[in-house]
């Protein structure tokens, strides 16, 4: 079963992951928003429309690349505080492999695939900032090409 | 043409707007083509449209390069890099 | 922090994941009993003492080999029902591919490198069988040798 | 010296007890050697040791290929290749 959701609200991996299901494999990747270099605010801020239309073609690519029985794709928009989830995904499958490599496929093409932008605020009236794409996760995500 | 412009992020802060519609000139072909009338609109639109590098564009909610023909085109969207995950 | 354990009493890999913590990263992988080729009962024995041995050996090489802010490995052993979790392994990084990388190799050593033994029920007086290694999890476990 | 064998999964079953504290005589140098001296201790045991191949091994909790000498040995473990995760 694919789920993909968009939610302004808190996400709660714990329960994603046990929404993923029991079967034989299963692997999940959280983000959360970083507290230890001073940011005190996460905005983030997507395209909607785009973005479900974007995770979707996503979720259904791995679905079509592993033999899996469940994925899910939880991505939150709005304002963050540090330690909160930003994103999860899980893939759940008979095969260890496949879960595990689904996941890691999910959360490298969501970084370059779908369109939503982080801005930090730091504190101060000035100090917000668009954070700046990272040439590392354009690597992370042409391996998988 | 009318066409609904979107702009994100920094993209949108310099525009001022999120959102407009326009009639396209019929000359202009290219998302590259786009991006240099639009700067002529406003002191904002010059200021986001001044390094087409650093622009990335969707055409009706999927990503194009710079490049792409604009006609037939409903929803164009231009902004930076992405930076989700 | 590393935290290694063997249990007895069922394992929650909701709970398990949520204990990782809020790193910029984590990342996770559960195995349950699979329930679709006639199994029972799986009944897991280990190797007292040389099984916590093993686990924390296996814990501290991958803190060794990747920066990692927390790590759990939870092993169940005795019976188990189908759907029911096995085995919790999760890493937590600021980094993204350091959590994913440390996660497979957990599991993947995991299944050659601790002494454990599982045998299956499919119900009749005679039929518990010791489950067979598979050339298969040997050979993902030495990608990362 | 006294040696305390550890026998796991089906080769516990065969041999029918999970562990033996033995004398063992001081020509026995691997654990290849001792799994054959073993065969000769029990129908059990000759059926757990019939085939070395099947078989693997801990000395003071400690994977060993069979080759590994016993020698200053306390605890030594025979099993079938292991099946966790």
């Amino acid at each position: 079963m694919i789920v993909v959701r968009v939610q302004p609200g808190p996400l709660d991996p714990a329960a994603e992951l046990a929404a993923l299901g029991a079967s034989g494999a299963v692997a999940s990747f959280t983000g959360h928003v970083r507290a230890d270099d001073g940011v005190r605010l996460l905005e983030l801020e997507h395209y909607p429309g785009m973005t479900e239309r974007a995770l979707e073609e996503l979720a259904a690519a791995a679905a079509e690349r592993w033999p899996l029985s469940a994925l899910r794709i939880v991505h939150r928009v709005g304002a963050m505080q540090p330690g909160e989830a930003i994103v999860f995904v899980g893939a759940a499958s008979d095969h260890r492999a496949a879960a595990l490599e689904a996941t890691a496929y999910l959360i490298d093409r969501l970084k370059t695939d779908a369109p939503f932008w982080k801005r930090e605020s730091r504190g101060g009236p000035d100090a917000a900032s668009w954070v700046e794409r990272r040439a590392a996760d354009d690597e992370a995500a042409t391996r998988w090409d | 043409m009318p066409v609904q412009i979107l702009y994100f992020a920094w993209v949108r802060e310099l525009v001022g707007v999120g959102m407009e519609r326009i009639d396209l000139p019929g000359e202009i072909a290219t998302i590259a083509e786009l991006i240099g009338w639009l700067a002529a609109r406003s002191e904002g639109h010059a200021a986001a449209m001044a390094d087409p590098a650093r622009l990335r564009a969707a055409i009706d909610q999927r990503f194009v390069s710079l490049d792409a023909p604009v006609a037939g085109a409903r929803e164009i969207a231009l902004f930076p890099p992405v930076t989700g995950g």
